[in-house]
């Protein structure tokens, strides 16, 4: 099987599927190997940008899946008489940052770093398919835990979680650090201040 | 120092400039809140060393600064004591500054979400533009694998002949080409009137009993139903049954005016 | 809009549709001509196929549509297969009994001979390819006349249906004993299996 063979059979899977497919699926169907596979596919995502095709590739994790180039989406929506999908609101991006940084999380745990009721914007992030229940919390109530989706990841534009902008770290330096620092500035007699620990 | 007392509304309170502190219990209360350390991995030996050096060194030390320091090691060993002897109840005071603590890190946590939102804002407008495609209908299971012996069909067929479905022990299997199996109402109209003609009457259970198959159940239904509005036969409710009796009126175009 | 414009949103319509879309509906959405949006369509057709892609253009009547290349058709399969079918049920071996000593028969043909309703057995064994629609009955209706398939014959471990065990006559009463007398013949002579058909 050349190349060109796998990256067609690839983008005839990939279409018929429509869902994401694992490479490794696709390999095991195709008698070749992941790696194999992986190289035809970001190859293949490679030449559908380079020759302004109307499709792209994705890779989200180890799947792959093709989507529509995002610049006829508009063309897309009226040609299906479909509704332009709803641009996520600031609520909607903040339940879901706080699910894909510390996933799993619970309802409840979302609404007490919002500090808002946040119930209605899980339940419709969870039916867009971009948050999935992954079990219950062993905790009274047993309360459903939440996490983002490969949807989420695509929409993302990205692969793996650990692909999301870092979270800034608002003090920037090692606490524990920190911390014995105090105790070394205190046993020396010092004063106690931010400015004096950093500045050591 | 026998008693020491926490006050932890004070400490909470105190949290609005976040770059300076108190003291040392807030230092530490602040670096537990940031996640960097967990109160449960605090060494208390470590601290209890330098607090006992402490003590024994507090004469020479600015009285001020020391007791400060004291009373953070204090309170540090008086949580863990706690947390280690409780077993679970009666820790309110230490649940309220775990609670404390929690919400500290969420509003922390917060802070930070915030901090990205534009970012994950500019990438979900361009993937959101990318849509799927429904796919390919696929058949809903692979091929058959299973082998089968052909004894086996033939026990099928023989579960047919033996069932006592009517059909097949009546008429066994004897056209076995296949022929016109529709089974019209003008057609069975006729056949109906023609028993009639010989016997003159019969239960419409009777009728439909004699059927073989599905159409002709149909077929026998509607053609009463055309006999009876044409005046050709008469139905009498009997035992659950109706009897079919024969007028002895055929009607011209009847069966013109039959469906088929 | 030049022609690659063009033929990057026509893929890209099509890609998210899935289904056929008239040509007249793209070039609305598109604000071209449906002349140019057919001749699009018509090089895209080509360039698909000169260079071995996965995906094929098809043209109906003056719809357009995407679908896999049919030489993937078994790689798709394999890929998207969920499920191995259930055994056949005695109700599908009545059937297929049936179909395979009387063929071709009509579904009430095969309605009559059980005695009861059948139309959801032959529906299912038409879907899962082991009978399949070979013309009309000339009578009133033209109702549809079935033949077993090949992988009927698979299943069975035949190559041809004049392998299959001769039926018994069937005629008068002791149609049933007849038929029993013939399994145990069938069974007295050995397990079958696949290796001993074969040498047959």
């Amino acid at each position: 099987m050349d190349k060109q063979d796998i990256k067609s059979a690839i983008e005839a899977i990939l279409f018929a599927s429509g869902d994401p497919m694992p490479a490794a699926r696709i390999a095991l169907v195709l008698g070749v190997g992941q790696e194999a596979v992986l190289e035809c596919a970001a190859e293949l995502a490679g030449e559908y940008e380079s020759s302004r095709r109307g499709i792209r590739l994705v890779r989200i994790k180890d799947s792959l899946q093709l989507c529509s180039a995002p610049e006829h989406a508009l063309s897309i929506t009226r040609a299906l008489e479909r509704r332009r999908p709803p641009r996520l609101t600031q609520t909607a991006l903040e339940v879901l940052a706080i699910a894909a940084y510390f996933q799993p999380v619970t309802r409840a745990y979302i609404e007490r770093v919002r500090g808002v009721d946040s119930s209605y914007t899980v339940a419709l992030l969870t039916e867009r398919g971009m948050l999935e229940p992954c079990g219950k919390l062993d905790a009274p109530g047993r309360p459903t835990l939440y996490k983002t989706t490969e949807l989420f990841l695509r929409t993302m534009g990205i692969k793996d979680l650990d692909e999301l902008p870092p979270l800034p770290d608002l003090e920037g330096d090692d606490g524990a650090q920190k911390l014995q620092d105090a105790i070394a500035a205190l046993s020396s007699g010092g004063q106690m201040c931010i400015d004096e620990t950093e500045e050591k | 120092m026998q008693n020491p007392t926490f006050h932890l509304d004070s400490v909470v309170k105190s949290k609005g400039g976040l770059d300076d502190f108190d003291g040392p219990l807030n230092l530490i209360l602040m670096l537990l809140s940031k996640n960097k350390i967990e109160i449960r991995d605090i060494q208390i030996s470590l601290i209890l060393d330098q607090y006992l050096e402490f003590i024994r060194g507090m004469q020479e030390l600015d009285l001020e600064v020391a007791s400060e320091f004291v009373q953070m090691a204090s309170h540090l060993t008086y949580i863990k004591t706690r947390m280690l002897l409780s077993g679970g109840e009666d820790v309110s005071e230490l649940e309220q500054l775990m609670d404390s603590l929690e919400q500290l890190k969420c509003k922390d946590a917060y802070l930070k979400i915030k901090e990205v939102i534009p970012q994950f804002s500019k990438a979900t407008e361009k993937g959101l533009m990318m849509f799927s495609t429904p796919g390919e209908p696929q058949p809903k299971y692979g091929e058959y694998n299973i082998r089968h012996e052909p004894a086996e069909l033939f026990r099928a067929l023989a579960e047919v002949l033996t069932r006592g479905g009517r059909g097949a022990i009546e008429e066994p299997l004897a056209p076995f080409v296949p022929q016109r199996i529709v089974y019209g109402v003008r057609e069975k109209s006729r056949e109906i009137i023609d028993y009639l003609r010989g016997h003159g009457e019969v239960t419409a259970g009777e009728l439909y009993g004699a059927c073989h198959s599905r159409s002709e159940l149909v077929a026998a239904f509607v053609s009463l139903l055309e006999l009876c509005s044409g005046g050709t036969v008469t139905l009498t409710a009997i035992d659950g049954d109706y009897l079919v009796t024969f007028t002895g009126v055929v009607a011209d175009g009847l069966f013109e005016n039959i469906p088929e």
